[in-house]
């Protein structure tokens, strides 16, 4: 077992070296860098070339990619051309309300959405498959930002029962906090959720139709036990990859999320270093969205062994 | 192959799926006949009723330039549909053809291709095609290509799986004995077989570019500002919200209902292409 | 036979689809008493696993309806209000067997588990008793040190140990009813004996009735007390096992008995197969399901709709109206005459070795063990004729057709096909061999590429060889094809699920004829198929080979075909040929232990026969193919084993003339009366 | 049965959709234009206590506050409640005195001499005298960022309150410049010297109303009041009036709105046109009088071969676009039409300069004499922005009324910096921002000079107008420079038609009711560019 959790641990170090590799590699194509639209317009060619020799932008674009992965293992994630300070503490805060917005919606997608999903797939064809189905084909159809704005009309500009904007730390005022992520959560959690609902309630179909389903149900257990013990404990294991593939889909959506809402987020610093040529934020971003990425789906595949023991002694025959 | 008549019956039973269906066909038709539909030119100003309420003249109002919304709407829909397809052409095309010689050659091929694969899916779609998009600057063809070159991961990944589970059927080990080579049996068994699913990824996949080229647009990068295309629409929109919110609602709304049928007519299909379901259908 | 255990009396199950219904079950009655063991046979698709599972109402209710009763113990199963005692009744009073072992245990739960899972349910026990008591019984079906083997999980059991299991979990609450539905289908041979000796005696001990349903007549002859005979959704005759064997009194029982090849037949005895396909069950055929495919009908059979169970002897009954049926097995016109081989050698494979490496570690793999799939197998077949090669599943002789089709290269050894080291050539040389050298199927279904039309696929071979110009001579090659291998030319445009398996088959073989090809290998060409499908298609290849001159290669586990058709014989163990003549001194005088069990563990379709003599059970199962057992690979199994058994690996020796074997001890045990069915 | 239910959960579905149509289906009313400021009733009696939310809608930002090295204006105003300038300016141009109590110019610019407030301490304790603003002004040249003080040649300190400034060359706007360009804050010397310039970035130490107490990048920024704050009112009690000031970013227009008619905020500042047009007819948005910033289309007759080098062909794009329309109805009362580099009400703006009326026809026929009967293609380049996608799709249906059919190239404001501000923008219209900083003279010098990188590689600038701007800067009077200014106008519109003007824009906020004293004339108050942190109060809420 060990073993097989060392393999993966290997492959996800260098799938995370080819993603920083990735991102880097779009940021050198895009046009333009951040020093000519720091400098606006009192800049100089001189003082722009003075600068960017500062920042050793001049450098070749391989060169400056291993200084950056070197500095990456001295812990140091390199310093914002932008902000002119260390990517470290800059990503420190915002990462905290990206993670407390998304594992929020990770949280409800995940609880809420296997539980209609089972619930859809045991009464198959019967009225709440078919309601539930129609949601979940409604959620996944929705546009993020369309039903952020959406929310915002209905509950901030109309009914003023919701703050409009902003993000205020749950220590100074956690009633305001709450209200304020009531909106950028669900949000959020809609799509995951939807997705979440559709492929569990297809796994546990899947898994009904076995043949051991059959033989609990030869052995006169009740219909209950045999969802339970045996049905779900095999759903288990594709529902767990569709888990790993939630984080992914939730980042994409907490992108969106806090550009609408205004919520100093990852996602939103994101976007504004790709549009500031903010090279350094931009990687430290990347990077830890997919260490996130990947050590969700990592584990996932190491709960693989605890599930199904035809994992845990993994021998690779040719 | 199926054949033709229990495909339009099967396609007809379950009354959601005849819904989608229609309304895929009313959006290929507004798409299709975008400039013989339109009340007004899409591009025409009329500044002095800006931001007009719906009226008999105007059925759904005007926009902030008083360009009349409804056919802005019904040109979109070519816009929208253009880029949805392209982008699944260039996304499947690709992803199809890396996943399927990476699920049949195997060995360091199959990993490169996995890894990169796994790599790019480590980074949200909406990151990487906002990248692609920037790198490229803004048009219509780079539009297509960021969006389209950010869904590949997810086809390679599929087309993967496929290949790798129809390699070991007993009919390609068959095409292997009569003597096919490599390409012939990727082509002629591996490619027929793994259709269906390919075809509803696409389905699904095409609600999902709609909605990448709307959430694009939103971050300022869609298709150039004067064509219209409803991700930009509800962006523009944005901006007016109180004073009118129909802006943002209608193109919405038009993407909402176009994706969910898409989404519906995909889960039909899949079902429909499904032998162990055809049976109860 | 005081008490019946249950009695089903006019069981019909149908299976109302949106457009069409099935009618699987039309009006089946039995019934069976307790330590009876009553057989069910027929063909696939006559309803006979269907009625079972409309017992137990087992089958999915919504498109299924089922009628009749089924009375246990005063209360009738099938009716629904009845819905909770049947539960209570299901798997502890009634249990069942299915099919496929591996896949019918919950994969992510313990063996011992499951087991208890349904003694605590049905016995309402404790804990530790429901654990003692699974133990008990996992030791009664003989798994080997069941304590520690409570604890793993089912993959790491063999196809013969999870049966045992599913076995010791049917009689986990002493059932009254025990229904094996194919239960032995999917296991070797050797292993099948095994399974149901145990039964056999676990029932007769415990007075459980035993309820056997199979496509394999040898097994009902042997075991079963009254057996009823099923086609198309009813039963056509039933009656005590050594009546319907001597006296069979339907046109379909005959057709049966006729097709299937036996250990005891004379060699040119030409199988007489039931021609056609087996009934569409979406519709009710008017009068006599078989008049389509009987070949003694009569003009009324087609149209009387009332079919009454007649009487025809003590007990037995049948539905053929005709009375007088022609029984006799041999008809002039079905004998062959002897083939003439002439001595000229078409293939020889010299030292064959093939190992695959078991690898280990993280990302530089190193090899830990080794999987010995052949060693040092010498062979030779001459032009015409049929080498038949037999051996039970991971004796590796499937890796030995691929390694002569070149799909796998062998580690060491030569294959000369006349004279050239097929080995030895390039991919593109190899692929122009392609043509000399064509392989058959076993499942016809799967060979065959959905998404083609039965036309292209027998004519794929023609357009990668380049073998036909131009379209109008590449259909007429397809058509002559079509009808060389007795299939419709209309069918052209079907697509492969369209057809039946018989059908499927033969265009597996037009398609490897289409390149014309000198030698053919045929990896179990028949064991996928119905009996009566199966004696169409062996006649077909014995057809073939007179007409083409084809030289085969005929690779299966059933050794009563393989001797049907084979000219010599050649016997596989783990990877090694240990025994190898021809047919008639092999299955007349087999030397080696393990031919000798082989032959003993198939039944014959002759209660007489069978109630005589018992099986040379051979012990335990077989090792695991990574770590073989030191000398003769055999010696932990083979109850003649004697010390230098273990020391040296034997060597193929030529104790008579043209007949090798691979054991040290033959010679003494040529003088044991052999115990396999060899009347002359 | 079944059937029954399914249609009823879709029904359930399509009356949630409806609700929500309903309930945001407000009637999309016209917008009118914002009201200027009206005087408040009474001036009512100052306040003390409360805090001040403020907030804008900024995208970019650059976190630095040390003065000599910022080089983004916005975000240094942001440090204006706790650093001061020398001196304040009102809108119209007149000159208060503020931290410089007086002053006095002699032979035209040559030499200034500043008096300082007395009694004036820096937030760290250190007093601020004219050692601290020397060290400042040295620091600025330093800098090499700021121009502000570049003709400043030597500073003399007279004693601990008088310093003198000799220029190297008689600049007769320097005042103007220091006061209205890029805010030229007084920092405390030895807070600089003992922890860095790095750490000054973030930690501007002045002689502000209020102090920094935290600061959230592109979120928030939290003031609190400086206890020995030296300012008094008029009639003498102690200033600030507020506890606190807070700073809020909000990068979504219409949060910003929706939030400041919640009441949530007090000043919204750098209004847009669509935050205007949200905030609908509300009387408490002020549009100040100066404008900061004119935005123009310009021609590359630089580029070889390239259509624009013909002057008919661009007189005719200026005939061809009705600015004054476009701009009244698209954007907000805050933009202004203008005919030259100048905005109406500045003292700079020359009555006869005529520019080009909108006159289809005439576009037509010019481009017809052009050699272009049936017009061409063309291409706009501008930064990505919602006001310039407007912009852009407006000029184009204009175009496309005489002919030319252009295609519209918005570029995000990094490739827009590199691909039209630092090289040639190729043979495209350009739209660029012209800032009036410090004033339009100033910024004349720094940009309408042929010789700045802007233009040396796309606008081939004719001798003629090369002489009048060397005669703008050899002007040693304030008049004289408005002659050669207002010829310079002149040539450049009427004569070459080198560009083509677009809007002027103003500063705009919208104010709370309960807010008094910001410095926007809300109150009847004299209305001074930026604002005065220190004479804002709030009522009792």
């Amino acid at each position: 077992m060990t073993q097989y959790i060392v393999k993966k641990i290997f492959q996800a170090l260098l799938v995370l070296l080819i993603v920083t590799f990735i991102s880097y590699l779009i940021m050198e194509l895009i046009p333009g860098d951040a020093v000519d639209f720091l400098l606006g317009l009192e800049a100089t060619p001189e003082k722009a070339a003075a600068l960017r020799a500062s920042l050793n932008l001049d450098k070749p674009f391989i060169v400056r990619y291993f200084m950056w992965l070197g500095g990456l293992f001295r812990g140091d994630m390199g310093t914002s051309i932008f902000y002119n300070d260390s990517v470290t503490n800059i990503l420190v805060k915002k990462l905290l309300v990206t993670f407390r917005m998304g594992f929020a919606a990770l949280i409800i997608s995940t609880v809420v959405g296997i539980t209609l999903g089972v619930v859809s797939a045991v009464n198959r064809g019967g009225f709440w498959d078919n309601l539930i189905s129609f949601f979940a084909n409604i959620g996944i159809s929705i546009p993020a930002f369309w039903l952020g704005i959406l929310f915002i009309i209905l509950f901030a500009v109309k009914m003023k029962v919701l703050p409009v904007q902003g993000y205020t730390d749950p220590s100074a005022d956690f009633w305001l906090h709450t209200k304020q992520m009531v909106m950028p959560v669900i949000v959020t959690a809609v799509g995951a959720l939807s997705s979440m609902v559709r492929q569990t309630r297809s796994a546990v179909l899947e898994t009904i139709s076995q043949d051991y389903v059959r033989t609990a149900r030869e052995k006169g257990l009740r219909e209950r036990a045999i969802l339970i013990k045996h049905v779900l404990r095999n759903a288990l294991i594709p529902i767990l990859t569709l888990l790993g593939m939630q984080i992914r889909v939730l980042f994409g959506g907490v992108v969106i999320v806090e550009n609408i809402f205004a919520i100093p987020g990852m996602g939103r610093l994101l976007v504004n270093s790709v549009f500031n040529r903010d090279i350094t934020v931009v990687q430290g971003c990347i990077l830890i969205m997919g260490i996130v990425v990947i050590i969700a789906n990592l584990l996932v595949d190491v709960s693989y062994g605890f599930v199904d023991p035809r994992i845990r002694e993994i021998k690779d025959v040719a | 192959m199926m054949k033709k008549g229990s495909f339009i019956r099967v396609l007809v039973s379950r009354w959601t799926v005849l819904l989608s269906v229609i309304l895929i066909a009313l959006f290929i038709i507004a798409a299709v006949f975008a400039p013989l539909l339109m009340p007004y030119d899409p591009l025409a100003m009329d500044l002095p009723n800006r931001l007009a309420a719906p009226s008999l003249k105007h059925l759904l109002g005007c926009d902030l330039m008083g360009r009349d919304i409804m056919s802005r709407i019904i040109y979109g829909a070519r816009t929208s549909m253009l880029i949805a397809f392209v982008s699944i052409i260039i996304g499947g095309i690709a992803g199809t053809l890396l996943g399927l010689v990476a699920g049949y050659f195997g060995g360091v091929v199959d990993t490169v291709i996995m890894r990169l694969t796994d790599a790019m899916m480590a980074i949200p779609q909406i990151v990487l095609a906002l990248g692609i998009g920037v790198a490229l600057g803004r048009s219509t063809l780079n539009l297509m290509i960021a969006i389209g070159v950010s869904s590949v991961p997810a086809y390679i990944r599929m087309m993967r799986g496929q290949t790798v589970s129809t390699k070991n059927q007993m009919y390609v080990l068959s095409a292997n004995v009569i003597g096919c080579s490599d390409s012939r049996v990727m082509y002629r068994h591996i490619l027929p077989n793994s259709i269906s699913p390919l075809i509803v990824t696409a389905t699904i996949n095409l609600g999902g570019a709609i909605m990448a080229e709307a959430s694009l647009s939103y971050l300022g990068l869609g298709v150039p500002p004067e064509i219209p295309a409803w991700g930009t629409m509800v962006s523009d929109g944005f901006q007016y919200i109180e004073t009118a919110p129909m802006l943002s609602v209608i193109p919405g709304l038009c993407i909402m209902l176009v994706v969910l049928a898409f989404n519906i007519f995909g889960d039909g299909l899949r079902d429909m292409l499904d032998p162990r379901v055809r049976g109860s259908l | 036979m005081d008490k019946t255990v249950l009695n089903v009396n006019k069981l019909q199950t149908e299976f109302r689809m949106r457009r069409y219904t099935v009618y699987a079950v039309n009006g089946v009655s039995y019934d069976i008493h307790p330590g009876e063991i009553v057989g069910v046979v027929g063909e696939s698709g006559c309803g006979k696993s269907v009625s079972q599972m409309s017992t137990l109402r087992l089958v999915p209710s919504p498109p299924a309806h089922i009628a009749g009763n089924a009375v246990y113990e005063g209360k009738d199963l099938v009716d629904p209000s009845n819905a909770e005692y049947l539960r209570s009744v299901r798997g502890g009073k009634i249990a069942m067997i299915f099919q496929e072992p591996m896949t019918s245990l919950n994969p992510v739960m313990k063996v011992g588990e499951q087991i208890s899972e349904a003694i605590r349910l049905h016995m309402k026990l404790g804990a530790n008793e429901a654990r003692a008591r699974t133990i008990e019984l996992m030791k009664k079906v003989r798994i080997p040190d069941a304590e520690e083997r409570y604890e793993s999980y089912p993959h790491e059991f063999s196809g013969g140990m999870c049966q045992r299991l599913m076995i010791a979990m049917a009689m986990s609450c002493d059932p009254d009813l025990l229904i094996a539905d194919e239960s032995t289908t999917a296991l070797d041979v050797t292993i099948q004996a095994q399974i149901l000796e145990m039964l056999r005696d676990v029932v007769r001990e415990t007075q459980t009735a035993l309820l056997i349903v199979t496509h394999n007549l040898g097994i009902v002859a042997r075991y079963a007390d009254k057996i009823y005979v099923m086609y198309a959704g009813s039963v056509v005759e039933y009656g005590r096992a050594a009546d319907i064997f001597t006296a069979p009194s339907h046109a379909y029982t005959i057709g049966l008995l006729n097709s299937v090849p036996r250990l005891d037949d004379d060699k040119d005895r030409m199988l007489m197969p039931i021609e056609g396909f087996p009934p569409n069950l979406q519709s009710r055929p008017e009068g006599c399901a078989f008049s389509a495919r009987c070949t003694q009908k009569l003009p009324e059979c087609a149209s009387c709709s009332e079919f009454p169970l007649k009487m025809v002897g003590d007990g037995h009954y049948s539905l053929c109206i005709n009375d007088h049926l022609d029984r006799s097995q041999r008809r002039s016109d079905t004998l062959f005459e002897a083939k003439r081989i002439p001595d000229e050698t078409l293939l020889e494979i010299r030292g064959l070795h093939r190992e695959f490496p078991v690898k280990k570690g993280i990302l530089f793999k190193k090899t830990v063990g080794k999987v010995h799939a052949l060693n040092d197998v010498n062979l030779r077949i001459r032009r015409g004729e049929t080498l038949g090669l037999v051996g039970e599943s991971g004796c590796g002789k499937t890796t030995l057709a691929r390694s002569i089709l070149g799909l796998i290269s062998p580690t060491s050894g030569e294959i000369l096909y006349q004279g050239t080291d097929l080995t030895k050539l390039d991919k593109r040389k190899t692929r122009e061999m392609r043509k000399d050298i064509q392989l058959i199927f076993q499942d016809p279904f799967a060979s065959l590429d959905p998404r083609m039309s039965i036309g292209s696929i027998i004519g794929e071979p023609l357009v990668v060889h380049k073998l036909t110009s131009g379209k109008a001579e590449y259909l007429k090659r397809v058509e002559e094809l079509f009808i060389m291998v007795g299939l419709d030319p209309s069918l052209r445009d079907r697509s492969p699920h369209e057809l039946s398996g018989g059908q499927r088959q033969r265009v597996g073989i037009a398609r490897a004829l289409a390149s014309e090809p000198r030698f053919l290998v045929c990896d179990e060409p028949v064991s996928a198929l119905d009996v009566s499908v199966q004696a169409q298609i062996l006649n077909l290849l014995e057809r073939l080979q007179r007409e083409l001159g084809l030289t085969y290669l005929f690779i299966a586990h059933d050794l009563s075909v393989v001797r049907h058709i084979s000219d010599t014989i050649a016997v596989m163990y783990l990877g090694r040929i240990v025994e190898k003549g021809d047919w008639k001194t092999l299955c007349k005088n087999p030397m080696h232990p393990y031919t000798r069990a082989l032959l003993s563990a198939v039944p014959i379709p002759d209660p007489e026969i069978e109630r005589t003599r018992n099986i040379e059970a051979i012990k335990g199962d077989v090792p695991s193919v990574s770590r073989l057992p030191g000398g003769c690979s055999f010696h932990p199994r083979c109850p003649y084993a004697s010390a230098d058994c273990a020391a040296a690996v034997p060597e193929l020796r030529e104790t008579e003339p043209g007949h090798f074997v691979a054991c040290p001890v033959a010679d003494a045990i040529r003088g044991a009366k052999s115990q396999a069915g060899s009347a002359e | 049965m079944k059937k029954h239910k399914r249609a009823i959960s879709v029904l359930i579905a399509i009356c949630m959709i409806a609700a929500v149509m309903t309930g945001c289906s407000g009637s999309g009313t016209s917008s009118s234009p914002a009201g200027t400021a009206k005087p408040s009733p009474a001036a009512k009696t100052p306040v003390y206590g409360g805090t001040l939310i403020v907030s804008q809608s900024t995208q970019q930002f650059e976190d630095n506050l040390y003065p000599p090295t910022a080089a983004n204006a916005d975000v240094l105003q942001n440090a204006r409640p706790c650093l001061e300038p020398l001196f304040k300016i009102a809108s119209d141009g007149t000159l208060i005195p503020f931290l410089v109590k007086e002053y006095k110019m002699e032979n035209n610019g040559q030499k200034y001499t500043f008096i300082l407030q007395q009694g004036v301490k820096f937030h760290d304790g250190t007093d601020f005298n004219a050692e601290a603003v020397k060290w400042n002004i040295e620091q600025t040249q330093a800098g090499k960022i700021q121009t502000v003080f570049n003709t400043v040649k030597s500073i003399d300190i007279i004693d601990n309150y008088t310093l003198v400034l000799n220029m190297a060359s008689p600049d007769l706007f320097l005042l103007q410049t220091v006061a209205t360009s890029l805010p030229v804050f007084m920092v405390s010397p030895t807070a600089v010297k003992t922890n860095g310039a790095e750490w000054a970035k973030t930690h501007p130490v002045g002689t502000g109303p209020f102090k920094l107490q935290s600061w959230d990048y592109g979120v928030k920024m939290v003031f609190v009041k400086n206890e020995n704050y030296w300012g008094k009112d008029e009639n003498g009690n102690k200033l600030p009036y507020l506890d606190g000031i807070t700073f809020k970013f909000i990068p979504e227009n219409v949060t910003c709105t929706t939030a400041f008619k919640n009441g949530e905020i007090d000043v919204l500042r750098a209004l847009t046109s669509t935050m205007i047009t949200n905030l609908k007819s509300s009387s408490k948005v002020t549009i100040y009088d100066y404008a900061f910033l004119q935005l123009n289309i310009w021609y590359p007759t630089l580029v070889s071969g390239s259509k624009f080098q013909n002057l008919k062909v661009r007189q005719a794009i200026s005939y061809a676009i009705d600015m004054p329309t476009v701009i009244k109805s698209l954007f907000g009362a805050e933009f202004d039409t203008t005919n030259q580099v100048s905005y109406q009400g500045s003292p700079m703006y020359s009555k006869d300069i005529t520019g080009y009326k909108y006159d289809p026809q005439k576009a037509k026929q010019l481009l017809a004499e052009a050699g272009y009967p049936n017009g061409f293609d063309a291409t706009i380049v501008a930064e990505n922005t919602p006001e310039n996608s407007l912009l852009c799709q407006t000029i184009q249906s204009y175009f496309k009324a005489v002919g030319i059919n252009l295609t519209i190239d918005l570029a995000d404001a990094a490739r827009f910096a590199q691909s039209v501000m630092f090289s040639s923008w190729g043979d495209r219209l350009a739209v660029i921002p012209f800032t009036y900083t410090p004033d339009e003279i100033g910024a004349a010098r720094r940009v309408l000079n042929p010789a700045t990188t802007l233009f040396k590689s796309t606008v081939d600038f004719p001798e003629k107008y090369k002489g009048q701007v060397n005669s703008l800067f050899a002007a040693t009077t304030v008049d004289s420079a408005k002659k050669a200014y207002a010829d310079m106008n002149k040539f450049l519109i009427d004569e070459a038609c080198l560009l083509t003007p677009i809007y002027v824009k103003k500063y705009a906020v919208a104010q709370q009711s309960w807010v008094h004293g910001f410095g926007s004339g809300a109150d009847g108050e004299k209305q001074i560019r930026y604002w005065s942190p220190e004479t804002v109060w709030k009522e009792k809420r």
